[in-house]
């Protein structure tokens, strides 16, 4: 046990109390009033305040949370705040490095990086956001249904998704670019093609898990409907899960606009997006890397902030409570 | 078994024949054909129209629909609509080997990376190794598999030009792209493996075994690591449709003869025939690597048993 | 060193977790003689598993064990190495745990599992210790021993997978058989085939056995003697007889008028222990059971009160101020 | 065990369609989790349902209360067949008839506070017109248990297992039901505390009149707590009896060894007992034995117990058994 020793200092108590003490009236019996029994010293608190506090803890999703600020700022602002347009083509200016004019230099057009880096904030925020927030939507409906209603519905409803899922998302997300072109909104309908599927196959599990508790029968017996049940139970009990879900969602939506910008399938130029922008930058690399740099930094920061994030919520989340 | 495998087969028919139907409709449904006097501008109106009816084009789609079909069941994929002196199993049939080799060595190298990693860091739980595999997951989970390719390019092509920029043949030319493909799924795998080794560890069997005196290095290697490598095998099939996504870029960005270079030049030339070829072979090649995965995991795991 | 087979002397376990530290167990001392049937009882938190797997090394990192003597055999544990101490496991000490569902490696066959121990500690060869693992299944009775090696955890019922637990753990005829709870999660009828198996065991090999249990009528059953314990401390320690039918110490007796018996008629109210156990995170500086107890005195809530014997040689004794005033207080008198 | 009783059933079916998950192929079979169980309750009095686990004992108790669709049989509660009564006839005995639940740590919706969790059926019966009655209500029932004022908007997570305890049976207690099913309220909890919700479930029979239906696997607290026990073996009624009756003039086989395998905390006695040990396991209520049930397991087994279920006879004095050839 020498491995240990001393990392925890021992207990100290009382074992003797020397015999003068004795007089003291230390046999008397002891008032009920001091007895210390079902109270509970803790302070209340509820499991949405248990989350927040432990989030707040968490320097990385706190740090996460900082750094999304920071992009969403630049894509509201950061066009703004520079005298350019994103498309303004100037050959006299042509691949500069950083400068206090350009400060995140011109690509070979003589296009400010800086205002084009905001403009693609603007798209793949836009992209992740959107996406996700259709694709829970979705998710949740469509889960939620097929695992309350349970029975045939269920199995119906699950076979579909299934048959769905045994291919790769990529394949339809190509498809549906293909047909309806290189837009911003196609990226986001392809996405909502088959990416939602993981969503409703989480959202099910969940609610056939809370449904199986006993509290669920415990509301049924005092008579509780269905529908009140739902709204009641399921549906306070699962969200922790799913927000989880549609936090990881985010960057991954992010990560296909990028994705499929760069293999020239995404956003047409000379919209910015971070993806075409890395694409852009791939001719001349050797010789002007910077412009590979802040699209590249821009893109793995903000997926990295939202991982962060995600993780941080799933702990924070995490239905199993401390006792 | 014989009757699992045949039930599991029917269910990934349904799966393609929904592909394949929903492909060729989207397909056909694009605006502007491809021999369209809109798409082709130097060529003559008669030979497009010749072009058209050689292709079967100019018959209603369903009846294109019906014959595609009955063609696909001969293994017979048509023309290119782009290439025209090529099918499109030609096409698949010369891409295929260069994507199967780069492939397979990823497949490998994030297994034999991933997996050690994770144990590691799951035994030294809290210690260095464990934060060091814990960032690279998290780089591995959040930087874009373009960006990695790019950087390593960067680096080791151009800056310290030790290996090629791109290129097939060598084997110098596998080193990057393997990286690259590998590097996602090494996290994954990584995060997997630690995370289903620290679950295994905390099992009343490991404690049981260790209170049968067996060594620490048996207990883990012969009961953890088997039962914890259980769910890494399950992630075998979905890994493949990742490295599927990855090797779109990398076979394009490396320029290797692939067939997801092909594909990609398919899109941007929106050669249809290739990109309804090839959608349904990669639908069907995926298909099957993951029945033989749920195969072999229930080889390896004794609980799943085949009724039959 | 003792002449006792197992000696534990003011053992103390703690535990690290987020937000502070659980005192487990909170210095104790137990022995354990030779081909005795020994029950440690107590309800759950007390401390009574952390006892043992803290003195057979089997804790988790963020454990802390410390102890001022720890004998087994007359060797001493604290001075052995990690190897010598594993090597005494599955060897001289045999273990049972509570759940026989999730105390098999479900990958393994059985027979794989039996003969783990035997090549490692006995450097049988696969026949040998195949031919041993097949009179153990014989001996615990499992029918078909031949075909049932070669099957897999799930292949057996709950009650057959405690008595395989049982043959791996006997299987090195061990002298000391610890069982944690080794009935808890079996139905009645299963129950009484593996305690019948046990002390069945118990009279072939000659083995010590300590049985933790929170079942008094698991206890009264099998053992010839019992540690009572409760909040980390044993409250009380005593013959079979002498805990049942003249019990000293207040949580004891609390203990045995709660429960009701098969053989009651009628309704007769029970007496329950009011309020809960105490939060080992923050443990109450005297006795623990201070809280709880009708006869507390304002010394219980400041001093923890030392074992007293109820007579000189009994074995039998009690840590209450109760006991200790009596007897200080009865040599006040006579002197 | 005739007169006025308060809950009758009469062959209470309720099989389940299992769907084997094994790999590949997937089978429908029939898991008769209760197969014709027929006990009345008098008003006032508990009935003990004993029984070792998958013996559907808790199925039972649920049918009961309508959370599943009984397959066959008749409940008669008060007189009326509410078997087949849809949800909203049956909402005005939901108020008479609930439930406590074995696990205290799944009974309880972790997202709401106790006074959420106890006011919820106040306010759905309408036994209460607005929040303040509510919340005075609501600390009436948690006194009635021996809690405090202090808990009342704390979370489930922040008590022991028998606070928690006694909170589900604060949120029985609120409707002021006449009869509760209480499903091994006391099996998840330590003996300490076992003895505490036992003596409260007394107490309030003895204030309130209720009516239990007492299940449990636990032998000792049955005899303690039931007027009647009945024991069930997979998915049959084998034996019931006034309480003395049968723990005093065991009949059937089962009872006999389910008795003796009980442990006793009484050194002695222990020790002088004769201990009929059963062999083996029970069979997979998927696929039970021919005739009676029991009969695999049973020493006394003879040709008849192979070909056909014994069914529950009277044998006098309230005492029913199911066996063709029952003890001396």
């Amino acid at each position: 046990m020498k491995k240990n020793t001393g990392f925890i200092p021992d207990e100290t108590y009382l074992k003797d109390i020397d015999a003068a003490a004795l007089s003291g009236g230390l046999f008397e019996p002891l008032p009920s009033e001091e007895k210390q029994t079902d109270v509970i010293n803790r302070p209340s608190v509820s499991y949405w305040e248990n989350a927040r506090a432990k989030l707040k803890a968490d320097p990385l999703a706190m740090g996460g949370f900082m750094i999304i600020a920071i992009m969403i700022a630049l894509a509201v602002f950061g066009p703004m705040m520079r005298p350019y347009a994103y498309d303004e083509q100037n050959y006299s200016i042509a691949n500069q490095t950083p400068s206090a004019d350009h400060w995140f230099g011109t690509d070979k057009f003589g296009r400010d990086l800086f205002v084009r880096v905001a403009y693609g904030a603007r798209i793949s925020l836009t992209v992740g956001m959107a996406a996700a927030a259709i694709n829970m939507a979705v998710g949740v409906i469509y889960g939620g249904i097929s695992g309350f209603v349970g029975g045939r519905t269920d199995m119906l409803m699950m076979r579909i998704v299934d048959i769905i899922m045994a291919v790769p998302s990529l394949l339809y997300i190509i498809l549906v670019m293909v047909f309806l072109g290189a837009h911003m909104h196609s990226i986001i309908i392809a996405l909502c093609f088959t990416y939602w599927l993981g969503t409703a196959r989480i959202v099910r599990a969940q609610i056939l898990s809370i449904k199986s508790q006993d509290f669920v029968l415990a509301a049924k017996v005092i008579g509780e409907t269905d529908s009140k049940i739902l709204f009641r139970h399921l549906i306070p009990n699962s969200m922790g899960p799913i927000i989880v879900t549609v936090t990881f969602l985010i960057p991954q939506a992010i990560f296909y606009e990028a994705f499929l910008s760069f293999i020239g399938i995404g956003i047409a130029v000379p919209v910015a997006s971070w993806g075409t922008l890395a694409n852009d930058s791939l001719s001349n690399m050797n010789t002007y890397p910077h412009l590979m740099l802040f699209p590249a930094l821009a893109i793995s920061l903000t997926i990295f902030a939202f991982n962060f994030i995600g993780d941080g919520l799933r702990d924070a989340l995490d239905p199993r409570l401390k006792r | 078994m014989a009757k699992y495998i045949l039930k599991r087969l029917a269910a990934a028919g349904i799966s393609m024949l929904v592909l394949v139907t929903a492909t060729f409709f989207l397909m056909h449904a694009v605006p502007g054909s491809p021999f369209s006097p809109g798409e082709q501008r130097n060529v003559p109106p008669k030979v497009l129209e010749n072009l058209r009816s050689k292709y079967g084009l100019d018959l209603p789609v369903w009846k294109q629909y019906l014959n595609y079909m009955d063609n696909l069941f001969h293994g017979n994929l048509g023309y290119s609509f782009k290439k025209l002196n090529y099918t499109v199993n030609e096409l698949i049939t010369s891409g295929f080997p260069a994507s199967a080799v780069v492939g397979a060595l990823a497949i490998l190298f994030a297994l034999a990376v991933g997996i050690p990693l994770g144990i590691t860091s799951a035994l030294k739980r809290g210690g260095w190794m464990d934060w060091f595999s814990m960032i690279l997951a998290t780089v591995g989970i959040s930087m874009p598999i373009f960006i990695i390719a790019i950087l390593l390019m960067f680096v080791f092509s151009m800056k310290l030009q030790i290996l090629p920029i791109y290129g097939y043949g060598t084997a110098s030319h596998l080193v990057i792209p393997v990286i690259c493909l590998a590097f996602s799924p090494i996290a994954y795998i990584t995060r997997l493996m630690r995370s289903s080794m620290l679950e295994v560890l905390r099992q009343d069997y490991i404690r049981s075994t260790r209170a049968r005196g067996v060594p620490e290095l048996m207990v883990i290697a012969k009961h953890g690591v088997r039962n914890s490598i259980l769910p890494v095998v399950t992630y075998i099939g979905p890994l493949i449709a990742i490295l599927l996504t990855g090797s779109f870029v990398v076979e394009r960005l490396f320029m290797i003869p692939g067939i997801g270079r092909y594909f990609v030049t398919a899109v941007s030339e929106r050669d249809y025939s290739v990109i309804l070829g090839i959608t349904i072979f990669y639908g069907a090649f995926i298909m099957l690597c993951t029945l033989l995965v749920d195969v072999a995991y229930a080889i390896i795991d004794p609980r799943v048993k085949f009724t039959d | 060193m003792s002449g006792h087979l197992l000696e534990i002397r003011n053992l103390r376990t703690a535990f690290a977790i987020a937000g502070g530290v659980v005192r487990a167990v909170r210095g104790i001392d137990i022995f354990a003689d030779k081909g005795e049937f020994l029950g440690v009882v107590g309800e759950s938190g007390c401390g009574k598993s952390v006892t043992m797997l803290s003195v057979m090394r089997l804790l988790s990192e963020n454990a802390s064990v410390k102890a001022d003597l720890l004998s087994f055999d007359g060797m001493d544990l604290l001075r052995q190495s990690p190897k010598k101490m594993r090597m005494l496991l599955g060897d001289k000490i045999g273990m049972i745990f509570q759940d026989p569902m999730t105390n098999l490696d479900p990958l393994y066959t059985i027979g794989n599992q039996i003969m783990e121990p035997l090549k490692l500690h006995r450097k049988m060869t696969s026949r040998e210790a195949r031919k041993r693992a097949v009179e153990m299944l014989d001996l615990v009775g499992i029918s078909s021993p031949e075909q049932r090696l070669k099957q897999y955890p799930h292949e057996f019922s709950g009650g057959m997978r405690q008595r395989v637990m049982i043959a791996i753990a006997m299987s090195c005829n061990p002298k000391l058989l610890i069982a944690d709870e080794p009935t808890t999660a079996l139905d009645v009828t299963i129950q009484a085939q593996i305690l019948e198996l046990m002390k069945d065991m118990q009279d072939k090999f000659a083995t010590a056995t300590l049985l933790i249990t929170h079942d008094l009528g698991v206890i009264a059953s099998t053992c010839s003697r019992v540690i009572v314990m409760y909040g980390g401390l044993i409250m009380e320690s005593g013959s079979t007889e002498d805990i049942f039918y003249r019990p000293e110490h207040p949580y004891t007796i609390g203990l045995l008028s709660s429960i009701s018996d098969v053989g009651d008629t009628g309704r007769k109210k029970l007496t329950p222990i009011p309020g809960s156990p105490p939060d080992l995170m923050n443990p109450p500086a005297g006795c623990p059971f201070t809280a709880r107890c009708d006869s507390a005195m304002r010394i219980c809530a400041k001093a923890r009160p030392q074992m007293t014997e109820t007579g000189p040689g009994s074995g039998h004794g009690a840590a209450c101020w109760l006991s200790e005033a009596g007897a200080a207080t009865g040599k006040a008198g006579r002197g | 065990m005739a007169g006025n009783a308060l809950l009758k059933l009469d062959d209470l079916k309720m099989f389940f369609e299992i769907r084997t998950a094994a790999f590949g192929k997937s089978s429908r079979k029939q898991l008769k989790a209760v197969n014709g169980v027929s006990f009345s309750i008098e008003k006032g009095r508990t009935f003990g349902l004993v029984g070792e686990s998958g013996c559907g004992k808790t199925t039972a108790g649920r049918t009961i209360l309508k959370l599943y669709k009984a397959t066959g049989g008749r409940i008669i509660y008060g007189g009326a067949d509410i078997t087949d009564m849809n949800e909203k006839d049956f909402f005005p005995y939901r108020r008479k008839m609930q439930m406590i639940f074995q696990d205290p740590y799944t009974s309880l919706d972790p997202r709401q506070p106790v006074s959420e969790i106890i006011g919820a059926p106040l306010s759905l019966h309408k036994i209460v017109s607005n929040a303040a009655e509510r919340f005075e209500r609501v600390r009436e029932l948690i006194h009635m248990v021996g809690l405090k004022d202090d808990h009342i908007n704390r979370y489930p997570h922040e008590f022991s297992g028998g606070q928690r305890q006694r909170i589900g049976i604060a949120r029985a207690l609120a409707l002021m039901p006449e009869f509760i099913v209480c499903d091994e309220p006391i099996s998840a909890l330590d003996v300490s505390i076992q003895a505490q919700i036992i003596n409260i479930l007394e107490e309030f029979q003895e204030r309130f009149g209720f009516t239990y239906l007492f299940i449990s696997h636990d032998l000792s607290v049955v005899r303690h707590i039931s007027h009647g026990v009945g024991v069930m073996y997979l998915g049959n009624l084998v034996e019931a009896a006034p309480v003395n009756e049968l723990y005093g003039n065991v009949k059937h086989p089962y009872t006999q060894s389910l008795l003796s395998a009980v442990p006793i905390a009484d050194p002695i006695a222990a020790k002088g007992r004769k201990r009929i040990i059963l062999e083996g396991d029970v069979p997979s209520p998927l696929d039970p034995p021919s005739g009676c049930p029991f009969r695999i397991r049973c020493r006394n087994a003879s040709g008849i117990c192979a070909e056909e279920n014994p069914g529950l006879k009277d044998i006098g004095g309230g005492h029913a058994v199911a066996c063709h050839n029952m003890l001396q």
